[in-house]
């Protein structure tokens, strides 16, 4: 199975990429954005019997490596 | 002092530190390769400044996670104390050692470059042989050094003394909260802190402003 | 996958980069037509990168010994005895193509390559330089590649660890789709412990070490010469990533299993990899290599032999080991968590054999794979003089036209550059970026190394062979200038097309000023890189003889440095007020004239003034030192101003326009300080040496005062000096 | 509308972040997973008349910032 993992930044954690880009895109000349944020992405392929195994698998290493539950957030997707 | 300095692959700082430690603070130097699971008998553990396994994923995190860590932690418990610089400040955050995180520099930039600390805390063992208000020269040399904590905590930190570094004169390089450029846990014998002291001992360093830091530990 | 026994076709050949003759050539070598990883191997070993096939003719004439040098071209990297068995070992390479296609990634493993080639040899990196050449500012990719690049630059090194001291940053419309990236390395090694390439021993385990090979820039060698397209946008070649988390592991094992006695030869793998690093150990040291590729750590599927051959994975080595101390470098190994693998052994058959999946997919003779490489002596011109200048008028305003000076793109402050680069790490920076020369401290001793890179290239464009004299006496005079004995010098020369008979004579032109400069000087070159074919649209780049120096300071306590020191010191101007104008700052950024010729270089000068100016620091004569370059005169006053705080207040000749000898760069100049009471013995101390010096000033608390012309403060000076670069790149 | 892109390295390219989360996890005792690959994921506030013209807007965003095209591919999903 492959499990996809989005970590962003919590709601009031400062995010100075978040806050570089708008400027970037600012004097590309983009406009009508807002609220750029900045995470990680992460793919892996992983062995479980099924979903939620799968599932429950990556949630240990999100909140044993992954994500820093102290300023992040994780969201999990399992395929196939 | 008995000084135990952590090394991790990747870190490249150590030797700085190493050669600051037994010029100044005439402490006898162990190290301990991060695979081990306990400490020599040691007062100090030393994490110095580098790129801890790259610094890939998030800075400090991977190193925060080896075995060696149990074992630093451990000692902390017991009153011990803990120093960490750099990477070493971004590894005990990210152990939950110290609060907050170390995020990426406000203009996204390495940066290496003089700067002027203030001291907010001379009750420390490595600020004892300084004066609150003190200011002292030191480099900094980082990429992750913008300190972000939520509110509360930063109002419990300013208010309980926890703060032990302020970059002052307007050199805040990287965006920090507050200006801070180091801090100590409650109890006040783990301390963290960007700047780079070693770099600022003998006159081949332009100042040796940050003498003073390394004799606190010998006192 | 493309089979190894596929019919080698003209086309195929020619997508290889060898041409019909060469392609015949290689016919009659082997005596049959080559597998398909074998044509892959003689591509690899026979462009111009790997074989300098356009300029060994002329890189021969160069002057490559003194009483310092330990080891000259050849190896991975040149050699100087600094005494005390301790060696510095150097070089310089390029890394132009891959930093234009992908500017963060391709710095980055520019620097992981020359930083290999300093270790293999068994030296710990002490400091690292880089040169920078992109386009004029109004080129719409420049922000893009020059923060990428200095990114890139700092991400390796800074993550390494070794402190990046200095460089240089050039601006030219010549460089505009085609910008340089010339990284410089320096290390420290026992100059009895010096670990070398040539294999010996039949029979011992060829042992791979570092990271597993992917499918990186595969024909990267070869994309490195080939002239860029004006579709270069569109070719995506698959980029080299740097890992330099990896490189510190590789450097402190190969450091470590060094100390153990078990390498017998070692060799990284930069461009070509396999192909070229296991070539050169085995020719090297008369023995066959045999490798089977079913060993070799892979990081990614199907990988075909040509593809392992020919792969530019970095952050890898490979080495001949001792089978008896195999256990003791393993450990070694797994501590610094590094894939390795025993792929291959030597042999006494001298024939490069490989193996993979049972069957030998190449074999060919191992020696005439480097020594029969096609050898050119490309047609060359004699390059055109330029006429001399009749008219250089004079400013309008003199203010401005220091401050147009001194502030810009080129003259500027690089700072902006060289505070994203750690130029600390090790504690041992003496002298960090921003004077003549950095300086760092052999730990633990008292002696310390001065290090410069420097070329002016439309010097060497308006007159190839007093540029590169030019290059090479301003690389010297800057270790002269903090007090270094200047020690050797390693090259990297950018030129463009060198089958174009004028890029040629350039060439060869810079080359004979180069040797000219380096045989007066007593400053030979140790190492060095050629870069040829670098130009778009048809256009050649600057010729760029980049030049990288070493110098030594038998005592840092004696070093000078270029700030102003106390308010009265003596101000005293050494080599005489200037009047060449030709090719000057001043023509460029108040004219926009590029004109004239450049300034002669008296070699004969340029030693005897700065032997005198080092023997005064070394009596502690001095109290402030600072070369003359580009900019002149009031160049350097700013530079020593800017860098202390306080002022200083000049005279200048009435017999000369002020302009002329503000802004004239001539050549073996320098502005020095001593204490007011020691003026007049310096002076006299001079006139015995036959140096001119002639009191210009003195140091003041405030602002440049040049009598009866301008009076310019600190302020404007700094605003125009620091903030055109961070300007700049701060614009969209 | 909000905007939600994934960067990935593309195939082949070497990902030293991935290979240290393997060691990593390795050592945190995790087994029965392969393949792990760090990338970068961005969310953001866009203003379109519709989703294609977002999706556009973005696509540009990519290209000309968000993605280095040299080394990575990016997945565009915009979402009510
Ligand atoms: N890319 C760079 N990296 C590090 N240092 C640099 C870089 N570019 C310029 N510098 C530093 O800025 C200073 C001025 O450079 P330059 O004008 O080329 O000096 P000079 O005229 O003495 O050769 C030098 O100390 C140089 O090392
Ligand atoms: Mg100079």
């Amino acid at each position: 199975m492959k499990a996809m993992i989005k970590v962003t930044l919590k709601n009031g954690v400062l995010d100075p990429q978040g806050k570089a880009i708008m400027g970037s895109l600012n004097s590309l000349g983009f406009e009508g954005y807002d609220n750029v944020r900045q995470g990680k992405y992460f793919e892996l392929d992983i062995d479980a019997d099924n979903k939620a195994a799968a599932q429950a698998k990556v949630k240990d290493m999100c909140e044993k490596l992954l994500a820093n539950t102290v300023i992040e957030n994780y969201e999990i997707e399992i395929a196939g | 002092m008995k000084t135990t300095i952590i090394q991790f692959p990747g870190l490249n700082r150590e030797s700085d530190m190493i050669m600051a430690l037994e010029k100044v603070s005439g402490a006898k130097v162990k190290t301990v390769w991060h695979t081990e699971t306990s400490l020599p008998d040691t007062d100090l553990v030393v994490i110095p400044g580098g790129f801890s396994y790259g610094d890939y994923l998030r800075c400090g995190a991977i190193a925060a996670r080896s075995p060696v860590m149990k074992a630093i932690i451990d000692h902390a418990n017991k009153g011990g104390k803990v120093l960490g610089v750099c990477n070493g400040f971004q590894i005990l955050v990210e152990t939950g050692m110290l609060r907050g995180a170390l995020m990426r520099n406000a203009n996204l930039k390495f940066v290496c470059k003089r700067v002027v600390l203030s001291v907010e805390n001379d009750s420390t063992f490595f600020t004892s042989k300084m004066t609150k208000g003190d200011k002292v020269a030191c480099p900094v040399a980082h990429h992750d050094g913008n300190y972000f904590v939520d509110k509360e905590t930063l109002k419990r930190l300013e208010g309980d003394g926890q703060i032990v570094f302020r970059y002052a004169d307007g050199t805040n390089p990287n965006g920090s909260l507050n200006d801070i450029a180091g801090i100590c846990n409650a109890k006040g014998n783990v301390i963290g802190m960007m700047p780079h002291p070693e770099n600022m001992i003998e006159p081949l360093h332009g100042k040796i402003d940050c003498r003073p830091l390394f004799e606190s530990i010998a006192a | 996958m493309i089979p190894n026994d596929i019919k080698i076709t003209d086309e195929m050949v020619a997508d290889h980069g060898l041409k019909p003759d060469e392609y015949q050539r290689i016919l009659e070598l082997i005596g049959r037509e080559p597998s398909f990883t074998e044509l892959g191997i003689f591509s690899a070993m026979w462009n111009e990168h790997c074989s300098y096939k356009s300029s060994k003719l002329w890189l021969k004439t160069l002057p490559t010994e003194s009483e310092c040098v330990l080891i000259g071209p050849g190896e991975n990297a040149g050699a100087v005895d600094i005494g005390d068995n301790q060696a510095i070992i150097f070089k310089m390479e390029s890394h132009n193509h891959p930093s234009f296609i992908e500017p963060y990634q391709g710095a980055a493993t520019g620097v992981g390559g020359i930083l290999r080639d300093v270790f293999t040899m068994g030296a710990r990196p002490i400091g690292a330089l880089n040169a920078l050449f992109f386009g004029a500012p109004d080129y719409d990719k420049n922000r893009h590649l020059i923060s990428g690049v200095v990114a890139g630059v700092g991400g390796y090194g800074n993550c390494f660890g070794v402190p990046t001291v200095g460089g240089s940053v050039n601006f030219h419309k010549r460089y505009e789709g085609n910008n340089l990236v010339n990284a410089m390395a320096i290390g420290l090694a026992d100059a009895d412990k010096i670990f070398l390439s040539p294999a010996k021993g039949v029979g011992r385990p060829v042992v791979y070490l570092g990271a597993k090979t992917g499918r990186d820039g595969i024909h990267g060698a070869s994309m490195a010469s080939a002239e860029f397209a004006d579709d270069a946008d569109e070719k995506r070649p698959t980029v080299q990533v740097g890992d330099p988390f990896t490189e510190k592991c590789l450097l402190e094992a190969c450091l470590e299993l060094m100390k153990t006695g078990a390498v017998i030869a070692i060799q990284d793998m930069g461009a070509a990899g396999l192909t070229c690093s296991a070539v050169e150990m085995g020719a090297s040291g008369s023995l066959g290599i045999k490798l089977d590729l079913n060993k070799v750590p892979c990081r990614e599927e199907r990988m075909s032999p040509y593809e392992m051959m020919l792969s530019e994975s970095q952050e890898r080595m490979l080495m001949v080991l001792d089978p008896e101390k195999e256990a003791e470098a393993e450990a070694i190994f797994i501590k610094w968590g590094l894939d390795f693998a025993i792929v291959g052994e030597t042999t006494d058959d001298l024939r490069f054999s490989i193996w993979h999946d049972d069957e030998e997919v190449a074999n060919l003779p191992i020696k005439e794979l480097g020594d029969e490489a096609p050898e050119y002596d490309r047609p060359w011109t004699v390059p055109p003089k330029q006429p001399e200048l009749t008219d250089v008028p004079a400013p309008g305003d003199l203010t401005e036209a220091i401050l147009q000076v001194v502030g810009s793109p080129d003259n500027c402050s690089k700072r902006w550059v060289w505070e994203q680069y750690d130029h600390l790490i090790q504690s041992n920076t003496a002298q960090i970026p921003g004077g003549d020369a950095a300086v760092v401290r052999i730990d633990g001793t008292n002696k310390a190394i001065a290090t410069c890179a420097d070329v002016t290239p439309r010097y060497v464009e308006a007159d190839p062979m007093e540029g590169g004299k030019q290059a090479v006496a301003e690389c010297w005079r800057n270790l002269t200038a903090v007090g270094a004995d200047p020690l050797a010098i390693t090259d990297n020369l950018n030129f463009g097309n060198p089958e174009r008979p004028e890029i040629m004579g350039t060439f060869v032109h810079a080359i004979k000023g180069i040797g000219e400069a380096c045989r007066a000087l007593n400053f030979p070159v140790v190492s060095g890189n050629v870069s040829l074919y670098n130009e778009t649209k048809g256009k050649g780049i600057l010729p760029t003889p980049t030049i990288g120096g070493v110098g030594l300071l038998p005592n840092i306590d004696q070093m000078a440095t270029l700030a102003f020191k106390t308010g009265g010191d003596a101000i005293i101007l050494i080599g005489g007020h200037g009047t060449h104008m030709g090719q000057s700052s001043y023509l460029r950024d108040t004219q926009g004239r590029e004109e004239g010729p450049p300034p002669p270089v008296d070699l004969t000068l340029e030693k005897k003034h700065g032997d005198f100016v080092r023997t005064m620091i070394r009596s502690d004569e001095t109290t402030a030192v600072h070369d003359i370059s580009d900019g002149g005169l009031v160049m350097a006053l700013t530079d020593m101003a800017l860098a202390s705080n306080l002022g200083a207040k000049i005279q200048i000749p009435s017999d000369i326009d002020a302009h002329i000898s503000l802004f004239a760069e001539d050549q073996a100049r320098y502005v020095i300080t001593c204490k007011p009471g020691k003026t007049s013995e310096f002076i006299r101390n001079a006139e015995t040496a036959g140096v001119p010096a002639t009191r210009i000033g003195t140091v003041t608390p405030s602002a440049l005062n040049i009598e009866g012309h301008v009076t310019i403060s600190l302020n404007m000076l700094k605003t125009a000096h620091e903030d055109w670069l961070p300007n700049y790149m701060a614009e969209a």
